[in-house]
C-alpha cells in the first residue's frame, strides 16, 4: 500500500502539471480554515515556488461559503485564475457548484460522505473520510471542527508532493511559539498525509516541486503593507471606523505599533482612535493634521462618501492627511467582501465645489507600502489630503512580494515655521505663496512664540487666513490651489511605471491591482503576435508622462475594475485632446480581475 | 503691595486685556454671543494664559464665527457644521499641551452636530466646550433648533411642538464631569464659571442661553433677554481664585465650598435660597428635570466631578504632544523593519 | 426753483441714456433696504422696462456691506452687469470704493455728510440730506433706519422720472395691504421725491420712460420658482435642513403650501420635517419615496457632500427623491452667499462606487418650474435620485420671466402595481427588467395584498430583491441600472435648447444661470462678427444631440461657472472621440457671470 | 370556547406561525439577534398582524440584517449604517398608517447612528425599535461599540476604558415614552414587552442585551449570556393581553397594575421585590443610575407615558396616508396657479 501513490505518480511523469494551476479549498467561514489555507500556501511558497492566496468570503461571519484559492506559477503570475484545476470541497452546501465549477479533468478531494464523484466524469476524485479521521487527533467538538482543515492540507501534501518540512515550519509560524497548538495541527496533518499515502491512488497529473523562485520573497496582504507603510512614515494619530475591507488596515497598525512604538517606560508615540463614525474619524484626522502630527484614516465606499464634506473642507484650508480607501463594491454597502475600482471618481473629486485630490494608487502589496510613505510625504509637503487608493483584493488578498526597503529618504514635513523662523520673518501670512509653487508656510499649535496663531476656516479666506469674500481674493485662493496641486503632478507625484514593447501598434493604461493581470495579459497576448505598450498609473492628478504616451499611442485600451469606466473618464476629462484614442475595457462582477478576461477583450478589440 | 511689575492695566504676563481681543465683531447689536466673547476674553486675560497656547474651536453658525472674535493670537479652527467635537478631539490627540476651547451654538450642537458632542462627552476631551444657546439657528435666519422649548414661538406666529433637547441634561446623562448653565446677561456668574472651566481637566461643558435679538427676543421667545432674566433662579453665587493668587479664607463655614480645581485654582460656591449639591450628579439630573417642569431656569454650577480621567491620560502617550515628535521617535529602525519582513518570509 | 431740475433735464436730451443701464444702492445688511429696493424695481417694471434685480450681501445677519444692482434694458438683457452707472451710496463703510466703483460719467447719489464728490470729478454728485429729511417722516429711532432707505427711492424716481403711480402701486404690492406701513413708506418716498424736484439740477443723462415689455411678465426668484414646480407637481413629503441658499425653496415651499394644499378642515396634503442635518433630511425623503410620496429635499455644497452616501443608496435601491441643490461658491463653506456652478461633478457622480445621476439643470426662473415638475415624474418614473442643478443667482436673485404655464400631464408616477395587478400577476419581482427599457415595477407600502412587500436593500440584490453576492447577479444590476438611465437618456431627459447661427464657424454649450449672459455676449460677438451656434444643456447624462452638435462643430467653447471646468469634463467624458474639440471658457468669482467676460475670452480665443 | 375557525396552530387571521418567518438566518449557532428574531415573529403571529401592513426597518450590522429573517412578507428596508432612524421618519410622514419596527445594533445605533437616534426620539415617531446590544461590532469582527461597559475585556484582552452610553437613560433624558430593557435570553420577559411595545402609540425603545457569541460572550465580558444571567434583575413580571381577547382580573390589586394601552391593550405588571414605578421618569433614570453603580442589570420596563403625541398627530396631516393622495389632491388647480402669477406681476 505504502507505495501505491509513489509508484502511479511515476508513470504519470511526462504529463505532469508542475508549480503550475490552482488550487481552491471551498469551505464554510467561521470553520477556522485559514490557519490551514495560510499553512498550505507558505508550504508551497517555501519550497521556493511562486504562489498567491485570494480568498472570496461572504459578508457574514461564520456558516456561508467562502472559497480560498492558491495559485501557483512558475512565472510568477499572481493574478486571479478563473480556472480552478484542483478543488478541495469542504463544504456540503456548495459542493455540487464548486465540481461543476472546476477546470476539465481537475481533481477533487471532498469528504467521503458527500459522494460527489457522480458529478463529473471527467474529474479525478479523491473521497476522504474526514470525520472518521479528525477523531484520531481529538474528540472535542469545538476543535474537531477546526483540526479538520489540518487533515485536508496533509492530503493535499501528499497527493501535490508537498515536503512535510516545509508544512512543519510553517505550522510553527502560523501558530507562532504556541506548543500546544502546533502539536494538535502538526498531528491532524501527518493524519492527513497519513491516510493519503496509504490510500489513495494518484492518478492526476498536478504535482510540485522545489525550485528557488522565492528567496528573499515575503507573502503579506496589502493592508498589512500599508500600515507597515504608515508606521515607518512615523504616523502618530490613527482614527478609525471598522468596514470592510478597511478595517485591517488599522487593526495592524494597532499590532505593529503596539509591538515597535512604545517607550522604553510603555508610553505611546501614536494615539489610535476607534470613531463613532466616518465623519468624526475624518475630523480627528484633520484635527491631529493642522496640529502637526502625521495623521490618517483607513476607510471604504461608504465610509468615504461620509467623509466628503472634511475631505473638502481640508484641501480648502490645507491640512494634511492621508486616507485610505481599501475599495470594494459599490454603490451603497454593494458586495463589502469583494473587490472593485469603483471610487475612483468620487475620491479625486470628493466634496462639493472645485476639489481635486491628489491619489496615489499602488499596484503591488510592496506599493502598498512604498507609496504609504511617499503619501505622508505628500500630504505634508502639499498640505492637503492624500488618497491611497488600494481595494480589496490588493488589501485582504496575501501576495507574494519582494521585501520592502527601508526608507531611504528622512520624513520630509512640508514647509513649517518654527519660532524662530517667526522671530526672524516678524509676519507670518499662512496663505501666500512666498516661493512661487503655490505651497504657502504653516505653524504648528505649540510653537512657542506670540505670533504662531493663525485663524482656519472653510469659508474665504485671504492669504494672511482673515476672512473675505472679495471675488478677486478668491480666485487667487482656488488659482493657488491649482497651481499647488499642478507642482505636486509636474515633480513629485509617483510616475508611471511604463513598459514599452517593441512594435506595438496597442497601448494599454491600467492602475492599481489590475497589474499583475494585465502583465500576464500581454504575454499572452505576445503569443497571439499582439504586442503592446503598457503604461501603469500610480498617481492622480495625471502628469505629462501620461500625456506623452498618450500622444505616441494610437489606441489606448484603459483597463479597469468598475463599470463607468471612470479612469478613461478621468483621463479624457483631463486630455480631451487625446480621449479619441481611449478604449475601455471593464471588469466589474466583484472578483479580482484575471488575465484571460483581459485577453479576450483586447483580443476582440483588435480583431 | 509685592507686585510691582503689574501695572493696573495688565495681567500677570503684563499683557493687556487688548491682547486678548481678536476682530472686530460681525454680530448683530446686542446678540447675546458678543456678551459672552468679552467674558471669554476677560477670562483669559485674568487667568493671564498665553494667546498662543489656546487652540479655538468652532462649527458654523453666528455662534460658531465668534472665536474670530476673541484672543485674535491664539490658533483657531473654524470647521463644518456640526462636527468641531472630532476635530477638537484630533487637536488634543496630536497635542495635550494645548488649551482648548470651542464655541458653538445650539443648532450646531444640539442639531447635526448632536452625535459628535455625544461622543466627545463620552471620551472626556479636556476643553472648555460653550452652546451659546439661542434656540433658533441665527445665521440661516431664525429656524427653531433642537434646543427650543416646547410652546416657544417664532416672529412669524409658529409653535414649536417638538421637546426641547437639554444640553445640560444630556451631558449629566453621559457622564460629562463639568455641566453648567448661565446666561450671556449675566456677566457676574459667568465669568467664574469660565474660568473654572477653564481650569478643569476634562470636557467642561458650559450652556449659556444667549439671545438673539433679531430672530428670538420677542414675546413667546423662551430664549430671550427677557424670559431668561425674569425666569433665572442662579444655584450658587459663585467665586474663582486662580492658582496664582492668595486664597482667603473670608467665608462662612456650611454655607460656602471651596473646591480646588486640577490646576490650584479655587472655585468657591456660596449656597443660595436653595440646597443644592453640584457634586452629585443623580440630584443634578433630578434637579433639570424638576426646574423644567415648573418651567424654572436654573443657572450656575450643576455637577462637577473633579475624579474623572481625561482622554488624553487613558491613551497612556508619552509626556510631550506627539506632535512634537522627533524623526527618530517616530520612524522606528531598520532593524525593526528587517526583523518584520523576516516574519513574512 | 421747481422747475430748474425739469428745464435742465429737456436741455440734455440729445445725450439722454433712456431705459438702458444699471442702479447700484449700497447699504448694510439688516437695514431694511430690501423693501425700497424691491419698491424701485417693481415700478420700473410697472413701467414696462425689462429688469433685473441682483442682491450682493454678505453671509452674515446685519451690520455689513450689501449691494443690490438692478438693471434696465430695453433689449431684455437680464445678466449680470459689471458696469454701474448710477449708483445709491447708502453706507459709509464701502461709499469711497463704491465710487471708484463706478462707470465712467456715472451717478451717485449719497448722504450729503459723506462728503463723496471729492473722490471723483467725472462721476455727478447728488447729496442728499437724508438724516434730515428722515425726520419730517418719523422721529421712532427703528423706524427712522427702515424709512431712510423709501427717501432714496424717492430721490430716485425723481431724478430718473419714474411714475409717481407706479411707485405707489408697488408699495402697495409690497406692504400687501397693511396701511400703516403703506402710508409711512409712501410719506418717506413723496419727502425724497419733494426734496429731489426743488432742490437738484438734473445734470445727467440717465432716464427712465414707459415702454410696454413686461406686459404678461412676472419677477420672481428661481427658489420661489422650484416651490411653484414642488407644489404643481404634488410633492407630498418635503425634508430639509436650512442652508444657503437653498433655504427659500423650502421656506417659500411652505408658506404655498400652507395657503394652497390645506383641505377645508384645514388638515395637511403634506408634511414638512425640519431635519437635524442632511443626512436626515436626505434620508427621510427617501423613505417617503419609497413609500409612495412625491419627496424632496433641498440643499447647497455642504449639504450635497453630506447626503453623498445616502444618495447612492437611492440609485441603487431605486428610490425615487428629488434634491434641489442650490449651488454656492465652494469648496467647503467657501462662500455662502455668492454664485457658483461647482456641483455638477458632485452632483452628478454623488456617491461611492458607480453611480450616476440624473440632474436637470433650468436655465431661467421658468425652468426653475417647469424642470422641477419634470424631475418629480423623472424620479418616479425612472424610480432615482433626480437632482435639479440651480445656482445663487438663479434661486436667490429676482428675475424677469414669462408667467408659468399650467402643467399640460398628468402626474406621471411610474410603474407602480396596485393590488389588482399584484392578484393579477400571481407574482412580483421587485427587480425584474420586465419591459426592455430597464425600469422595473415598484409596489408601495398600504398596498393591501399579501404579496406587497418586499425587501430594499443597499448591498447586492437580485430581481426577486432577495440578497445575492453572485458576481452574475452584481454585474446584471449594474448593467440594468445603466440601461435604465440610458432609456431616461434617449428619451425622456429634458432636451438641450439649440440656437444655430447661419454661417457660424464656432459654437458654445452652456448651461444654468449663464443663459442670459451667453445669450447678450453672443449678440456682441455677432456685431463683432464673429456667429456662434448655441446650445443649452438642461440635463445629465447628455444625449444624441449634444453629440450631433459636437460632431457638426469644429470648436466648442464651454462657458461655465467653476475652476475646474466641470461640464468640459463631463461632455470628455461621455464623448471622448469628440473632446478635443473643447474649449473651457471660465468664470469663478463668485459673482453672476456677465456677457462682457464672455464676449472678451472668446474674442480673445477666436484672434 | 367562543372561537371555532382558529385551530390551535393559526392566530386570528388564520396564519400559521410560518408565515410570520423570514428567510434562513445567517447569524452564527447560538446568536442572541435570532433569539430576538423569534420573539418578534411570535409577537406578530399572537397579535395577528397582517404582515404586509408592517415596514421592517434596520441599518448595517449582524442585527440590522436580521429583519431578513423574520415576516417575509413584510415591507423592508435595510437601510445605511446609523441612519435608519430618519428613513424611518420619512416612511412614517408618508404612510401612517403603516406599523413601523425598526431593528439595530448598538454600533448603529449607539456609534455611528446616535444623532439620529436623539432626534428620533425628539420626534417620538411611531414604532417599535429595538437595539439588539451585544457591546461590539459583531460585523465588522468584534471591535467595542460605544454601548461597551466600562472596563469590560474583549477576546484579545483589550480592556474598555470609556463609559457606556445608555439606550435606556439617553431614551429617557430625551423624553421617549416607552423605554424597556430585556434580555435575548429572557423569553417570557421579552415577548409581552414587544408585543406593549407594538401596541405603544409612539416611540417605543427596547434595549435589548442580545450576545454576540462569537466576539463577545466570554469571560470579562459584560454582555454574554452568562453575565447577563448572573446580573438580570427583572423589575416586573409582565403578562399581556391583546385587545381582541378577554381581559381576566385574577391578580391581586395594589401588586399588580394593568395598562390600558392606546390600541385597547393591555399590559399587565406584577411587582417582583422592588418597588418601582415605571410611570415616573425621574424615578426610571434615578433606577438606571443606581444600578449602573452597583453593576445590577435592571430588565423590564423601565418607563411609561401613554400620553405623549406621536410625530404623526402633531403633522396634523389628512386622515388617509399622504402617500394615498390622489393627483387631484395633490395638484392644486389652474385658477391657484393664475391666482399666484398674478401676484408677482
Ligand atoms: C452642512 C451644513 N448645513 C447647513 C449649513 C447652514 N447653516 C449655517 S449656520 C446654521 C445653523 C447655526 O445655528 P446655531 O448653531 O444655533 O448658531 P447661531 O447662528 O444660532 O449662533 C446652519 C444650518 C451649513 N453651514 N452646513
Ligand atoms: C458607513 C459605514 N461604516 C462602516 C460600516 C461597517 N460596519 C458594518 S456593520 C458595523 C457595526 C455593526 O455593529 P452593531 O450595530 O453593533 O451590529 P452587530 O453586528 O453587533 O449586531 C460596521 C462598523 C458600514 N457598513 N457603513
Ligand atoms: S442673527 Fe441672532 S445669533 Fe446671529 S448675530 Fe444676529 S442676534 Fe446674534
Ligand atoms: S458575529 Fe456575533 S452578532 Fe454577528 S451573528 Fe455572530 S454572534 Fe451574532
Ligand atoms: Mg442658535
Ligand atoms: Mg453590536
Amino acid at each position: 500500500m505504502k507505495t501505491l501513490l509513489a509508484n502511479q505518480s511515476e508513470k504519470l511523469n511526462q504529463e505532469h502539471i508542475i508549480n503550475d494551476f490552482s488550487i481552491e479549498v471551498a469551505t464554510v467561514n467561521g470553520s477556522g480554515s485559514q490557519s490551514s489555507n495560510s499553512v498550505l500556501m507558505r508550504s508551497l511558497f517555501h519550497m521556493g515556488i511562486p504562489v498567491s492566496g485570494k480568498n472570496l468570503f461572504p459578508s457574514n461571519i461564520s456558516g456561508l461559503p467562502t472559497w480560498f484559492t492558491i495559485r501557483l506559477s512558475e512565472k510568477g503570475y499572481l493574478a486571479y485564475k478563473t480556472n480552478k484545476d484542483f478543488l478541495v470541497a469542504m463544504n456540503p452546501q456548495t459542493a455540487i457548484e464548486d465540481v461543476k465549477g472546476l477546470a476539465k479533468n481537475g481533481v477533487c478531494i471532498s469528504p467521503a460522505e458527500l459522494n460527489l464523484p457522480a458529478i463529473r466524469q471527467d474529474v479525478i476524485h479523491y473521497a476522504i473520510p474526514f470525520n472518521d479521521l479528525v477523531l484520531q487527533v481529538t474528540d472535542n467538538f469545538k476543535l474537531k471542527k477546526l483540526v479538520i482543515n489540518m487533515i485536508y492540507v496533509g492530503v493535499v501534501a501528499q497527493i501535490l508532493g508537498i515536503e512535510e518540512k516545509e508544512i512543519e515550519n510553517s505550522i510553527a509560524q502560523q501558530f507562532d511559539g504556541k506548543a500546544k497548538a502546533i502539536d494538535l495541527n502538526l498531528k491532524a496533518v501527518k493524519i492527513g498525509l497519513n491516510y493519503a499515502q496509504e490510500n489513495l491512488v494518484k492518478t492526476d497529473p498536478y504535482r510540485v516541486s522545489r525550485i528557488d523562485k522565492t528567496t528573499d520573497k515575503i507573502i503579506i496582504d496589502g493592508n498589512s503593507a500599508c500600515a507597515l507603510g504608515a508606521m515607518f512614515s512615523g504616523v502618530s494619530v490613527v482614527t478609525w471606523y471598522p468596514i470592510t475591507p478597511s478595517t485591517s488596515v488599522c487593526e495592524s497598525l494597532i499590532d505593529y505599533l503596539k509591538e515597535f512604538r512604545l517607550t522604553k517606560d510603555n508610553k505611546a508615540t501614536f494615539a489610535v482612535i476607534q470613531a463613532e463614525d466616518e465623519l468624526a474619524a475624518i475630523g480627528m484626522a484633520i484635527g491631529a493634521g493642522f496640529s502637526g502630527c502625521r495623521s490618517m484614516t483607513a476607510t471604504s465606499g461608504p465610509g468615504l462618501s461620509l467623509m466628503a464634506e472634511f475631505v473638502g473642507f481640508a484641501y480648502f484650508t490645507e491640512i494634511p492627511v492621508v486616507i485610505f480607501d481599501i475599495q470594494r463594491v459599490g454603490p451603497s454597502t454593494g458586495m463589502p467582501t469583494r473587490t472593485s475600482q469603483g471610487d475612483m471618481l468620487s475620491a479625486y473629486y470628493l466634496s462639493h465645489g472645485d476639489t481635486k485630490h491628489i491619489c496615489v494608487i499602488p499596484g503591488s502589496v510592496e506599493e502598498c507600502y512604498s507609496l504609504t510613505l511617499e503619501a505622508f510625504d505628500l500630504a505634508e509637503q502639499f498640505q492637503t489630503p492624500v488618497f491611497v487608493m488600494s481595494d480589496l483584493d490588493l488589501g485582504m488578498n496575501n501576495w507574494m512580494s519582494n521585501t520592502f526597503n527601508y526608507p531611504t529618504q528622512p520624513l520630509n514635513r512640508g514647509k513649517v515655521l518654527t519660532a524662530k523662523d517667526l522671530e526672524k520673518l516678524g509676519q507670518f501670512m499662512r496663505y501666500k505663496d512666498v516661493d512661487g509653487d503655490g505651497i504657502p508656510y504653516r505653524t504648528l499649535p505649540g510653537t512657542n512664540h506670540p505670533g504662531a496663531g493663525y485663524f482656519v476656516r472653510g469659508s474665504g479666506h485671504t492669504e494672511a487666513a482673515t476672512y473675505t469674500e472679495k471675488p478677486q481674493d478668491y480666485v487667487n485662493l482656488m488659482e493657488r490651489l491649482s497651481k499647488k496641486i499642478n507642482t505636486a503632478k509636474e515633480k513629485f507625484l509617483p510616475k508611471p511605471q511604463i513598459h514599452l514593447a517593441k512594435n506595438a501598434k496597442h497601448s494599454i493604461i491600467g492602475y492599481g491591482s489590475s497589474d499583475f493581470a494585465i502583465q500576464e495579459a500581454r504575454d499572452y497576448l505576445s503569443q497571439a503576435k499582439i504586442d503592446t505598450n503598457y503604461l501603469r498609473l500610480r498617481s492622480l492628478p495625471l502628469g505629462n508622462e501620461v500625456k506623452d504616451y498618450l500622444t505616441k499611442s494610437d489606441t489606448i485600451f484603459v483597463i479597469e475594475q468598475n463599470r463607468d469606466s471612470q479612469m478613461l473618464n478621468i483621463i479624457a476629462s483631463e486630455f480631451p485632446d487625446l480621449a479619441h484614442k481611449l478604449i475601455s475595457i471593464r471588469h466589474f462582477d466583484g472578483l479580482p480581475i484575471d488575465a484571460m478576461g483581459i485577453y479576450n477583450q483586447i483580443l476582440t478589440k483588435c480583431q | 503691595m509685592v507686585s510691582t511689575t503689574n501695572s493696573v492695566n495688565t495681567n500677570k504676563l503684563g499683557l493687556t486685556l487688548n491682547e486678548y481681543k481678536g476682530g472686530a465683531s460681525t454680530m448683530c447689536d446686542g446678540c447675546g454671543h458678543d456678551a459672552i466673547s468679552s467674558q471669554i476674553i476677560k477670562a483669559y486675560y485674568d487667568l493671564g494664559i498665553e494667546p498662543h497656547t489656546v487652540v479655538k474651536l468652532s462649527g458654523i453658525g453666528c455662534s460658531s464665527k465668534t472665536p474670530a472674535y476673541f484672543l485674535g493670537k491664539a490658533h483657531a479652527i473654524n470647521a463644518v457644521h456640526g462636527r468641531m467635537p472630532s476635530v477638537a478631539t484630533g487637536v488634543n490627540a496630536a497635542n495635550k499641551q494645548m488649551r482648548l476651547i470651542g464655541v458653538s451654538g445650539d443648532g450646531d450642537s444640539a442639531s447635526i452636530g448632536l452625535g459628535q458632542l455625544c461622543h466627545l462627552i463620552r471620551r472626556n476631551i479636556n476643553m472648555v466646550y460653550i452652546v451659546e444657546n439661542n434656540g433658533v439657528y441665527g445665521l440661516t435666519k431664525g429656524q427653531f433648533s433642537a434646543t427650543a422649548d416646547l410652546g416657544s414661538k417664532l416672529k412669524n406666529g409658529v409653535i414649536n411642538d417638538l421637546p426641547a433637547i437639554d444640553i445640560c441634561g444630556l451631558a449629566l446623562e453621559l457622564g460629562c464631569g463639568f455641566v453648567a448653565r448661565s446666561f450671556a446677561g449675566d456677566p457676574k456668574q459667568l465669568s467664574p464659571l469660565i474660568k473654572a472651566a477653564m481650569s478643569y481637566n476634562g470636557l467642561a461643558i458650559l450652556d449659556i442661553i444667549s439671545p438673539c435679538v433679531t430672530f428670538n427676543n420677542h414675546e413667546g421667545s423662551t430664549k430671550s433677554y427677557k424670559y431668561a432674566k425674569d425666569a433665572e433662579i442662579p444655584l450658587q453665587e459663585l467665586g474663582f481664585i486662580p492658582y496664582f493668587e492668595q486664597i482667603t479664607v473670608d467665608y462662612e463655614p456650611g454655607t460656602t465650598t471651596d473646591v480646588e480645581m486640577h490646576d490650584g485654582s479655587h472655585l468657591r460656591l456660596k449656597k443660595l435660597d436653595r440646597n443644592y449639591d453640584p457634586f452629585n450628579r443623580q440630584s443634578a439630573l433630578n434637579s433639570i428635570l424638576d426646574a423644567k417642569e415648573k418651567g424654572e431656569f436654573l443657572t450656575g454650577l450643576l455637577y462637577l466631578d473633579e475624579k474623572r480621567e481625561d482622554f488624553a491620560t487613558l491613551m497612556n502617550t508619552v509626556d510631550k504632544p506627539l506632535s512634537a515628535l522627533t524623526a527618530e521617535e517616530l520612524r522606528p529602525s531598520k532593524d525593526v523593519l528587517n526583523k518584520i519582513m523576516a516574519q513574512l518570509k
